[in-house]
């Protein structure tokens, strides 16, 4: 009879589909896993420790470099907790700014995130071409405000570097008159398409408990049914007086997560045109950034958390009195979401792997910092 | 199921179950990619489209930039007086968060004390990750961050940039960003008239002007030649005294440039002595001259070589020229000692003029040698 | 060929040479211009692919080497002659070697039956269908060698798929044309050429039917499904998104090609696009007519062939060139639907490649095979053939008839099967109680 | 094909010269591959060198003109037989390299060669050697490799070898078949993790109704 036996196969640090540099030492049988280790580090920059010498306005930079997809999202974290630690007020008009341009991250990470996972799938580019564009026109709006496009340091302590051009709105308004019809046709591509059903429903299920157990957040919770997300659970900026809906799947598997994906670009333009509606009577400007060069916090310590795209992103501050942060930890999104993997792959086939981590939407900036 | 809260509610996707799969899905999305397609010829311009092309050819046609775009640190000068705004305050030196901006602060050659100008401003582009945080917390808005991207070099040594390839004009500034410009021109400038008023010399004038520091040490000369009794007793009257020790150079310079030219005609020490005569300096610096004359002997042959750099405008090109010439002279120093020595010793009138010569040596040398590197 | 190399050799010059020399010059000829054609035109189908691909995800594409970039695939050449050929220690040296030309060689064979216009066929085999898939089988065992003589996993795995994927794909191909062969009852590729005149499907003979060469079988239920069929095998024979399986770049880096550097690599890939090619010709010529079209089938009437020896050669060249341009466009549409595919989808994974094969397209090329052989049955037999009762009816009837009953049967026969392999697909998402006892019994 | 290649009717001398040479290459080849195929080492070299000689075999059937039979020759051996050699030859760790030669390998000599001999001989000897060659047109060679001869022969004639021969195949596949799902069977089936999830929970379930049924009882 015909002998079978266990194969290890390395997956990366070197491989097209792991996003970025990222190791999987996968044991399968035949085309099953029946088991793997994520394996990484080979990003590591000692971000935390360099935090710990710099001081606090001078960290913000580095959050950019956190999660180079959402830079503003990392800011707006870091920002709070600073402000959390010394008690700074943040004038309305820049917590508006400040929710406008990370509900447009929000956009342009999922729009990136699904056209990177169908690329996974084997799509020859054409979703990631799609969500790209979008993702282009946001980052010419960040360009415009913040002066970069990826790494815009655009926060600051109490408000945010400079206020929005002149010619912000108008071409914010246009963005949105395109979006629906790109958010429809992203929904057209991926919703009802065979393949990627059968490639998507019931490939990397992971169960509701399950995921609390294994604290993920974000998207990949959402997608197994558990409605939790921080701008609800604990609305942090403005986030109480803005209507927005929660989607959550209701199996776990890549396919929810993929639904919750859309459906939260949906809620995020939803929130964008409240925020565009309520932003000229906003009491108060953004603040001028030589304002606050270095703070000098009290002593204490601070936990600072928003919902990032991807997740729970949370800073842990510890403050000596003196001008630099003396502990500076960060709770990274990807990092707690990449723990399950190992055991969604279990059981399922090579390709469905490449699938699920996709599906997770890691990014090793903020994986190995 | 939907569970309302007070704003919005928790959706639970539908996965459309038990509808018949059988290829429309797939049709749809050959229909999409077929609609792109179809829509390919136009191009794609403005944000409300999703159709047409997007795609910009880049080396023939590029984006328009932002004002606020940032890329790399430059340092602004004022294009009528030619003063740099920076004053070495070392703001952004400690802000700088990977710490690559490295400042030295000018000193007043005569008092020896700080002067609100930075004779060396250094910042390594390539550790730099142009944040903007310098250009934000500059308060005499003298550095600003520049638009060029195209940056790339195979030589990583030429990305140290120092404060002659940083400069540049306010012109060149409002030309990339206006709106920026305006919001603070009142206030700097406004400052800069006050750190000129404290500037000595050419301190703090953009190394490039050379007409500008020509003009400038001529006006400082006429200053001098209009209060020669003050000049005549070398009291340290501040504001005349470096003017009085400066002329004699200034004049030495061109005499060191024309003994150079015709150094190996084996010109007499007469005209030499004719330039020296007519100085401003009274016969004090005469009778020196001709001690000099007669035990300046040994000391010609390394003389020249420092000679005509010093008295060189600190200008690069004219630094370079100034070694060549140096080389000439040294090469004639064996021939015609005389004619060339005569030239060093009208020069240092006394010990401090020697050491700001010693000084401006040592700059024009670190320029001269740089430009050299790269080009 | 021969008759052209006849015409000028011994009519015009006059000189008497015998026949095989002129045969042997013909094929030579040919020969030769295929062998410059087919590698030179895989070169454009590059470009070709990258540009449409390109705008379908609204960018440009390669435009810089020449004009609009025409000249982007020879630097492509040039690029890939010039690389350094890298062969693994471990591998098996003389297997490496030899494997490119495993899978170069077979293509080329194939373009042997393939008709290019009215009369223009290199040689009108009377079995070449069946030359060309048998033919197109032997470069597996190409595949086999690369994979197996890289030494790599990853190369392994990808010959192991490519192989299973060709052969399992070969059968509903091969069915889905067994289907057409029973209608036309020949498996010469020119005579089902021919059989594809007239106004609509199997009228060729029918007398006061004018030949607008419009007979194409894809107008009929039986061929449309069997075209179906047969382009989904095609797409997995020639590797093509969703079934490029064997190169799936997100799993096993590149398949059997892993090892592969410089022009061996760029053999594979110019097996791949010629292969590509045929299969696209091919399947013009079976559903789509190949070169027949409005006016071919008059001209060439006119025109000097072996039926009437006293014709004009300038009807040759127009029918040969309108022909040409027929078949061609009909070729390059159906790469532009390979292309378009391969904008819009993802890739399947293997097990699901295998139970489509195997569980839907074979079940319904079967069904086909029915229904063609009730088509046959209602259009051409009589009571010679027992089947009396269709003699009394007119021929649209009869038509009519065998158009509604073989519809009927396609359409239920698809989504019945449809519905079958949803549900077959989908037992894993939803956990069912049935699933999960025999998973408690496991456990 | 070389014979398809240059059939004419007429003029034939050229041809059958070119025709022996053709044939010699062919069965050159044919010898070469088969001498191999039992003298290399490398077991897969051996089924590469089998896969040669049943390339050529299939090329010799065309000078032959049986067209039809040659297809399928590459259609079967070399497109479906070989692979399924190969498949079986990597799956199974063969042990390569040692040659298998008994010390008595020239007593499998002589009887080979006797038996080889007991099959050729009473050809070589009973054969006439000159054949007049076909002189004028030779009939067009349809009827040689008619596809539908061999239909109509299958369905006639031999409807009964073709049923066995059916039936027979149906049998090997459904006994792969059987082995497949045995093996299926026996391979353990990786659970993943709802899988296990589910399971457990349902455990849990069991437990806790059996120790409510147990405190019911007492």
């Amino acid at each position: 009879m015909l002998k079978t036996e266990e194969l290890q196969i390395n997956i990366g640090p070197q491989h097209p589909s792991t996003h970025g540099v990222f190791r999987m030492l996968v044991t399968v049988d035949g085309e099953t896993v029946t088991d793997l280790k994520p394996v990484f580090g080979y990003l590591h920059r000692n971000h935390e420790q360099i935090a710990e010498v710099n001081t606090y306005l001078q960290n913000m930079p580095y959050t950019d470099r956190l999660d180079y997809f959402n830079a503003m999202a990392n800011n707006h974290a870091y920002a709070m907790a600073v402000e959390k630690l010394v008690g700074i007020e943040v004038p309305e008009r820049a917590e508006y700014i400040r929710v406008l341009m990370v509900e447009l991250t929000r956009i342009l990470n999922h729009a990136g995130a699904l056209g990177f996972l169908i690329n996974d799938m084997g799509a020859w580019q054409t979703q990631l071409a799609f969500g790209m564009r979008e993702r282009e026109k946001i980052l010419d709006l960040f360009e415009s405000v913040s002066g970069a496009r990826l790494m815009c340091n655009y926060f600051r302590f109490g408000g945010v570097a400079r206020d929005l051009t002149a010619d912000f709105m108008p071409r914010l308004k246009d963005l949105l008159v395109a979006m629906p019809a790109f958010i429809d046709e992203m929904e057209r591509l991926l919703r009802e398409n065979e393949i990627l059903l059968q490639r998507s429903e019931g490939i990397g299920i992971l169960p509701k408990d399950l995921a609390l157990a294994y604290s993920v957040t974000g998207p990949v919770l959402r997608g197994s049914g558990v409605a939790y997300d921080i701008r609800r659970a604990e609305p942090y900026s403005i986030y109480d007086r803005l209507d927005f809906d929660v989607p959550v799947g209701s199996v776990g598997d890549v396919y929810d997560r993929i639904l919750v994906r859309i459906e939260e670009m949906r809620q995020s333009k939803r929130i964008i045109e409240q925020v565009i509606a309520q932003l000229p009577d906003a009491q108060g400007g953004h603040i001028n950034p030589k304002a606050r060069q270095n703070v000098r916090p009290p002593v204490g310590d601070v936990y600072a958390r928003v919902e990032t795209p991807k997740g729970e992103l949370g800073f842990y501050l510890v403050s000596d009195g003196s001008s630099r942060p003396y502990r500076y930890k960060v709770r990274a999104p990807s990092f707690i979401n990449l723990t399950p993997l190992g055991d969604m792959c279990r059981g399922y086939k090579v390709a469905d792997m490449v699938v699920i981590l996709g599906s997770i939407d890691i990014v090793m900036g903020e994986v190995d910092r | 199921m939907t569970t309302e809260t007070q704003h919005g509610s928790v959706i639970v996707m539908d996965r459309r179950r038990g509808k018949l799969r059988a290829g429309q899905g797939l049709l749809q999305g050959l229909r999409v990619v077929w609609d792109h397609w179809a829509g390919s010829f136009r191009k794609n311009d403005n944000f409300s489209k999703i159709h047409g092309t997007f795609t910009v050819e880049y080396p023939e046609e590029r984006l328009p930039m932002p004002q606020a775009y940032r890329n790399m640190p430059v340092l602004l000068f004022d294009d009528e007086s030619g003063h740099e705004l920076c004053t070495g305050c070392y703001q952004c030196q400690r802000i700088c968060p990977p710490q690559v901006i490295h400042i030295t602060q000018a000193k007043d050659p005569v008092t020896g004390k700080m002067v609100p100008a930075a004779t060396e401003f250094i910042i390594e582009y390539d550790a730099c990750m142009s944040c903007g945080f310098c250009a934000e917390v500059c308060p005499f808005d003298s550095i600003k961050m520049d638009h060029v991207y195209e940056l790339s070099t195979a030589n990583r040594a030429a990305l140290t940039m120092r404060k002659a390839q940083l400069n540049r004009s306010i012109s060149y500034y409002t030309g990339i960003a206006p709106g920026l410009w305006a919001e603070v021109q009142a206030g700097a400038m406004k400052k800069l008239q006050g750190s000129i008023k404290r500037r000595p010399d050419v301190i703090g004038l953009a190394a490039s002007l050379t007409e500008k520091i020509k003009a400038r040490r001529l006006e400082l000369a006429a200053a001098a030649a209009a209060a020669p009794a003050a000049a005549a007793v070398s009291a340290p009257a501040a504001p005349a005294a470096p003017a009085a020790k400066l002329t004699p150079e200034e004049k030495a310079a061109k005499l060191a440039a024309m003994k150079a030219a015709n150094a190996n005609k084996g010109a007499a020490p007469a005209p030499a002595e004719a330039p020296v005569a007519l100085s401003p300096a009274d016969a004090k610096a005469a009778k020196l001259a001709a001690i000099k004359a007669a035990n300046a002997n040994k000391g010609a042959a390394p003389a020249p070589a420092e000679a005509p750099v010093a008295l060189s405008p600190a200008d690069a090109k004219a630094a370079k020229l100034a070694a060549i010439k140096a080389a000439n002279a040294a090469k004639q120093a064996e021939a015609a000692p005389v004619s060339v020595e005569t030239a060093v010793a009208t020069a240092p009138l006394d010990a401090k003029a020697a050491r700001l010569a010693a000084i401006k040596a040592a700059n024009a040398a670190k320029l001269a040698a740089e430009q050299g590197n790269n080009e | 060929m021969q008759d052209v190399v006849n015409q000028v050799i011994n009519t015009s010059f006059g000189w008497g040479w015998p026949s095989w020399a002129i045969a042997l010059i013909g094929y030579l000829i040919v020969a030769a211009l295929l062998f410059g054609i087919a590698p030179f035109q895989m070169l454009f189908l590059t470009l070709y692919e990258r540009r449409a691909i390109a705008r379908m995800q609204d960018r440009i594409g390669p435009n810089r080497v020449g004009p609009e970039g025409m000249f982007q695939p020879l630097a492509d050449g040039v690029k890939i002659f010039t690389k350094e050929d890298i062969v693994p220690t471990a591998a098996d040296q003389w297997v490496h070697f030899i494997a490119p030309c495993v899978v170069v060689a077979p293509t080329m064979f194939m373009f042997a039956v393939l008709p290019w216009g009215p009369g223009m066929v290199p040689v009108d085999m009377n079995l070449g269908l069946l030359f060309f898939f048998a033919i197109s089988s032997v470069s597996a065992v190409g595949l086999m060698m690369a994979g197996w003589a890289s030494s790599n996993k990853f190369a392994l795995v990808g010959a192991m798929r490519a192989v299973a994927q060709m052969v399992s794909y070969e059968i509903p191909a091969v069915l889905s044309l067994l289907a057409i062969v029973l209608v036309t009852g020949s498996l010469s590729i020119v005579e089902l050429i021919n059989y594809q005149g007239g106004l609509f499907i199997s009228t060729r003979d029918v007398a006061s039917v004018p030949d607008w060469g419009l007979g194409w079988f894809i107008f009929s239920p039986v061929g449309f499904l069997a075209f179906i069929a047969f382009f989904i095998a095609a797409l997995a024979e020639g590797e093509r998104t969703p079934f490029d399986i064997p190169e799936a770049d997100s799993e096993i880096v590149a398949g059997y090609m892993t090892e592969y550097s410089g022009m061996k690599f760029g053999l594979f890939y110019l097996a791949q696009y010629v292969l590509n090619f045929l299969l696209c010709a091919i399947t013009s010529i079976i559903f789509f007519g190949g070169w027949q079209g409005p006016g071919v089938g008059w001209l060439y009437a006119q025109a000097i062939t072996p039926v009437n020896p006293q014709g004009g050669w300038v009807f040759n060249v127009l029918a040969g060139v309108l022909g040409v341009f027929y078949f061609l466009t009909k070729t390059y549409g159906f790469f532009f639907v390979m292309v378009w595919i391969r904008g819009a989808y993802a890739r399947l994974r293997i097990d699901q490649l295998m139970d489509f094969g195997w569980k839907f397209l074979i079940p319904l090329t079967l069904v086909n095979i029915f229904s063609a052989a009730i088509w046959v049955g209602l259009t051409k037999w009589g009571a010679a053939d027992g089947l009396a009762f269709v003699e009394g009816w007119s021929p649209l009837v009869r038509w009519a008839a065998a158009f509604g009953v073989t519809l009927a049967l396609n359409l239920g026969a698809y989504l019945f099967l449809a519905r079958i392999f949803a549900q077959s697909q989908d037992e894993r998402a939803r956990q069912d109680d049935d699933v999960l006892e025999q998973l408690t019994n496991v456990a | 094909m070389a014979l398809i290649l240059l059939r004419r009717p007429y003029g034939w001398e050229p041809m059958d010269l070119l025709i022996q040479i053709i044939f010699g290459l062919l069965a050159a080849l044919i010898i070469g591959a088969a001498m191999m195929v039992v003298t290399v080492r490398n077991v897969i070299h051996a089924a590469l060198w089998l896969i040669a000689s049943f390339f050529a075999v299939a090329a010799l059937y065309l000078t032959l003109e049986a067209e039809f039979i040659a297809i399928v020759q590459v259609l079967v051996y070399v497109g479906a037989i070989s692979i399924l050699i190969l498949f079986a030859i990597m799956l199974t760790r063969s042990s390569e390299g040692e040659r298998l030669l008994t010390k008595h390998w020239w007593a499998a000599a002589l009887i080979s060669l006797g038996l080889f001999g007991a099959v050729l001989l009473p050809t070589l000897i009973g054969h006439t050697w000159n054949i007049p060659l076909p002189t004028g047109p030779v009939d067009a060679p349809e009827t040689l490799s008619g596809v539908e001869d061999i239909g109509r022969g299958f369905v006639n004639e031999f409807v009964i070898h073709f049923e066995v021969a059916g039936i027979l195949l149906t049998v090997a596949l459904i006994g792969a078949i059987v082995i497949a799902f045995e093996e299926r069977s026996r391979r353990r089936h990786v659970l993943t993790l709802s899988e296990e999830h589910i399971l457990r929970q349902r455990q849990q379930a069991t437990a806790e109704r059996v120790s409510a049924v147990a405190d019911a009882a007492d």
